[in-house]
């Protein structure tokens, strides 16, 4: 992976509204609750790794950082008093979901979420390409491999100034390289006083990472 | 703004490249005029007598059905939870949409209207007010549209659902509408129709983002 | 005998099929066509729009007829040639027979357009109407719509093959069309004219609008051939260059 | 057979439960319907004369944009491969998915035309013959456009080109149709219609099964 | 995992067909070729583990394997002389799409999936159900989570009764519990003659595995 100055990388984060608090928070999909009674901070610089069986409420948890669900229960807040809900440009959710048109090609999948994260010029060459999908510009997404389309879809992290990144099972179909600059990606992201809650089924950990098991339950 | 404009050009490439774009709804309303005289006979006076009741329908149908994936495509991949959580006013992402699904279909509509009006048998001094009327009358259902696709987003049977809100919303724009050009066919005056058109266009501009907005913000709930 | 003569046929097609040499003969053929179509077109210019006379009912419209007829007679040649391209792809499996499909059906749909434009004026001051709803006119709508499909359908796919085949078969059903298209004037009751010229029995056609009838129906047809053989060497040069792209993707490092 | 049975019974489920299915069909061809009186205006000899024409056509439409989705869901969520890949016979897979989007929707809009007839004024000695011209008829519908759907599998605007490609071959039953109820609500024979549409059915169902299955293995290659 | 007796585990397959030979197999996706050259044996009992960068064609040749693909170039015989599209019923694909229709409960898409395979019964509680997702039989599949949707995905393979499984990734998105039932499937499957083609990008391997890795460029 390359990093070069210049590039989203070097630019300064908007870091003071850390900590991001969750007290007794308890979360509902449907009429169901899928977890209660959840405390957590992320602070700045930190990473959380959530764990837990599938269904056990990881994507669930991931959504309410991202103030894209209301808990059910208990309160969550930024440092400034502020809501998730209310402070949108805060965080970036790369999800299961690929948030990409099948029909546009790499280039202008990109280009568009590159315009939407404020990067007005031309993308590409200026800005890193992590993954190296820059092969792949005229391709359309639709004739792109599983792991293509998510090198793609998490390349949008060099376009985002968020200083909380939430990835919900980014190394899913990543060969090991793609993997290895995910967990690259997170760390100079902390390093530059960002955050990470990452969800994930595999088994290694992450220097200083905290880690979080949800429900014991299936 | 510039979030505005990239919403804006990326939904008029995707329509111009992709399935329910621009060119499925100009060709369902190419055929669905079409199929009229061959079901109904080819005598010119009926043909006439129909004509402006059957091309606003059909623009209508057309631009309804080209509606029901509005939000749904971004709803579905995804990409809406991250267009939601910009710094864009949620009503400027409904305008942006709503400008492009206009552009995309209700203006090709409005162009192609006049052309199909030659084959219904319309006559010439017809035609500007056709294309007047729905010129004025188009912005109103993709506006009224975005509201519904907002409201059905996620649901099952969201094209039913989307017809059923729609069209009590829309009869109006398609009676008056239609009215103007008939006025225009039997050599009465269509300005006071073409007028009221206009003015349901600016009440729906003023309207329906702030309540599409409000059922997007509900739907990625 | 016969099946030696076949197979030497068959052997020579294949040869000049073959995608190079074909891109050198439609390069050497080219020119020559063009210029031939051009001079038809002349010839019939001059004759249908000047030494031609008028129609003693009609006038000086019927002159419209110079181009309204080749064109319709071209939108039905060219379908029958696209729907048989694409019949020889589908069983012989022959890239350059879809190629020529794909490179013949715009120039048709360009024809039948030009067919229902010029009909259409000529309809205004002949029957009162630019579009009546007759079984002729009707079906040569549908047969535009019909060109439209093949058109979209062979491009709708990313693998041109895919586009070809499926294109080929629509072409292949489409041809219920052309008979109606050509008949429709005997088996109902229509407003346009029977056939005068390709009729059974000889034309029935006065000899002074035959002439620059015929020339211009030449015209259109060199004028078809050479736009085709251009437009089939730009397909051929445009397939190469796309398994070329895919080959560098493939080797210099996609992922 | 199990096979068959399975397909038929699944897809019927999903047409009763889901979005493309009976209701959005049946949606559409009341709105559709309905939306004439208020473009053309009341007056019941108008409507009367253009009922056999509108409800034909109005069907003709709803069938059609029901069909895009015929195939479409199977092959994007990896089905159909794996439905090719039995020991069914590929056309016999298309007959299942034909009757099941007949059953699912060309009957349900022969039993709601007569009604609609009603609002259009059309005489009810008209309506068995509606009835039986859209039983006869709607098959056809569904096996052409399961051709044409098969056809554009996977392709960019599917809609449009199914439109382009099934209009031109539907165009005969409409035309048929139509025909027949035009000639019961002007009191002539009605028979010699309906048995055309038999027999183009007839043809629908030999041939096309094979066409559409041969278009199936091209589209999963 | 319960894999009782009575079950379509306990059936014996119909395995006289192997092995399938890859001789010199290419494969082209649109324009573009993938991968060339390519021996591969598929012995009864056997597994392979298909491993490769994003994009190498892991995915291109179980599409291959399944006969959903011609090979571009080289021959691929089932042993008895058949090529893999003429004789379907012998594989069983399960690839990253999960061919689950979300409008219907889990119940319905698995009672569709088991009468699709000839389990002609109600297949519960009388089939297995490997990776307990009986619990979710009236959820319709819309409102799973990722892995929940793998699982019922997965649990065709309990119905099939082809003797050549083609996993794609079958552990993406799954729990480590998840991971380890397809692997013990997997090993109840060659136990019983049966045959399996899986790709992966995780490190580890399995007893007897042979191992074959696409293309080395990326
Ligand atoms: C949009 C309207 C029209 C269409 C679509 C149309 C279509 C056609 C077609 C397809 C043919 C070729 C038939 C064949 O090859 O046998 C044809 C021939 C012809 N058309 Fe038209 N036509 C139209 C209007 C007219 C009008 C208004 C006139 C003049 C009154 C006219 C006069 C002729 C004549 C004289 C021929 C040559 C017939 C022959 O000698 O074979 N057409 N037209
Ligand atoms: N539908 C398609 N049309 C055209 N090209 C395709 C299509 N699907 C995949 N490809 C291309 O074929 C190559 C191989 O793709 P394939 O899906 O087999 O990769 P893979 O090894 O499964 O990768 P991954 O690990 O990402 O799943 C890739 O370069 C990809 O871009
Ligand atoms: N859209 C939805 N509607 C209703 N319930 C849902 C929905 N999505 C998920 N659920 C339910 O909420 C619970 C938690 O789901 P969630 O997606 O958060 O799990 P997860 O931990 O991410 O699992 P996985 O590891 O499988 O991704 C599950 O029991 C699931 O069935
Ligand atoms: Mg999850
Ligand atoms: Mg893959």
């Amino acid at each position: 992976m390359a990093a070069m100055p210049g590039t989203p990388f070097a630019l300064p984060l908007p870091t003071q509204a850390f900590p991001l608090i969750l007290r007794d928070v308890a979360c509902a999909r449907g009429e169901a609750r899928v977890f209660g009674g959840l405390d957590l901070a992320v602070e700045a610089g930190g990473l959380w790794l959530v764990r837990g069986a599938n269904g056990a409420g990881k994507t669930t948890l991931l959504r309410l950082l991202a103030g894209l669900l209301k808990p059910a229960g208990g309160a969550a807040l930024w440092g400034d008093g502020r809501a998730p809900r209310t402070v949108p440009e805060r965080a970036v959710l790369v999800g299961h979901q690929e948030a990409l048109k099948p029909a546009l090609s790499v280039a202008e999948n990109l280009g568009f979420w590159a315009r939407f994260h404020g990067v007005t010029e031309n993308p590409w060459p200026h800005a890193s390409d992590p993954f190296g999908v820059w092969a792949l510009a005229d391709v359309p997404v639709r004739a792109l491999s599983a792991g293509q389309k998510r090198r793609v879809s998490l390349t949008r992290l060099a376009f985002a100034r968020a200083p909380l990144w939430l990835l919900d099972e980014p190394t899913t179909a990543l060969d090991a390289a793609g993997q290895r600059i995910v967990w690259e990606l997170v760390a100079l992201h902390r390093r530059r006083g960002g955050a990470a809650v990452v969800t994930t089924h595999a088994k290694g950990t992450v220097d200083g990472a905290n880690e979080l098991v949800l429900g014991e339950a299936r | 703004m510039t979030v505005f404009l990239a919403v804006l050009r990326r939904d008029l490439l995707l329509a111009l490249r992709d399935g329910a774009g621009t060119w499925t709804v100009l060709g369902f309303f190419v055929i669905a005029v079409a199929v009229f005289p061959l079901g109904i006979g080819p005598e010119p006076q009926v043909l006439a007598r129909i004509a402006p009741g059957v091309l606003w329908a059909m623009a209508l149908l057309a631009a309804l059905l080209s509606l029901d994936t509005l939000f749904e495509g971004d709803y579905r991949d995804g990409s809406l939870e991250i267009l939601l959580s910009a710094e864009l006013l949620p009503e400027l992402l409904v305008l942006a949409k709503a400008l492009a699904h206009w552009l995309a279909t209700g203006l090709p509509l409005a162009l192609a209207a006049p052309l199909l009006g030659v084959f219904l048998h319309l006559p010439g001094e017809a035609m500007p007010v056709l294309f007047a009327s729905l010129l004025l009358g188009t912005p109103v259902l993709s506006l009224l549209g975005a509201v519904g696709a907002a409201l059905a987003l996620g649901a099952r049977r969201a094209t039913v659902l989307l017809a059923v809100m729609v069209l009590p919303l829309a009869a109006p724009v398609l009676i008056f509408g239609a009215g103007a050009v008939e006025s225009a066919q039997t050599g009465l005056a269509a300005a006071p129709s073409l007028l009221i058109l206009g003015g349901v266009a600016l009440c729906a501009l003023a309207v329906c983002p702030v309540a599409a907005a409000a059922a997007l913000r509900q739907a990625v709930e | 005998m016969v099946a030696q003569a076949l197979k030497a046929m068959h052997d020579t097609v294949l040869r000049v099929a073959q995608p190079a040499r074909f891109v050198a003969l439609a390069g050497a053929w080219i020119p020559w066509v063009s210029v031939a179509a051009l001079v038809f077109l002349a010839a019939g210019l001059v004759e249908g729009l000047a030494l031609s006379p008028p129609d003693y009912q009609q006038g000086e419209t019927v002159r419209i007829m110079y181009v309204h007829v080749p064109a319709a007679w071209m939108g039905l040649f060219v379908y029958a040639l696209v729907a048989g391209l694409g019949g020889v792809g589908l069983v012989g499996g022959h890239p350059l027979a879809f190629h020529a499909a794909r490179a013949a059906a715009p120039l048709g749909a360009a024809f039948t357009a030009v067919c229902l434009v010029t009909g259409a004026l000529w309809g205004k001051p002949m029957w009162g109407a630019w579009w009546v709803w007759d079984a002729r006119l009707t079906s040569m709508l549908l047969l535009l719509f019909l060109y439209f499909g093949h058109i979209a359908l062979s491009r709708a796919f990313d693998e041109t093959r895919r586009g070809d085949k499926a294109a080929a078969v629509l072409g292949l059903v489409g041809c219920v069309n052309l008979p109606v298209v050509k008949f429709s004037v005997d088996w109902w009751n229509t407003l346009h004219q029977p056939a005068s010229v390709m009729k059974l029995g000889g034309p029935s056609v006065d000899p002074a609008m035959l002439w620059p009838l015929l020339l211009m129906a030449g015209a259109f047809k060199l004028g078809f051939f050479a736009l085709w053989l251009a437009r089939t060497r730009t397909e051929v040069v445009e397939a190469r260059l796309r398994a070329a792209a895919g080959r560098l993707r493939a080797e210099g490092g996609a992922r």
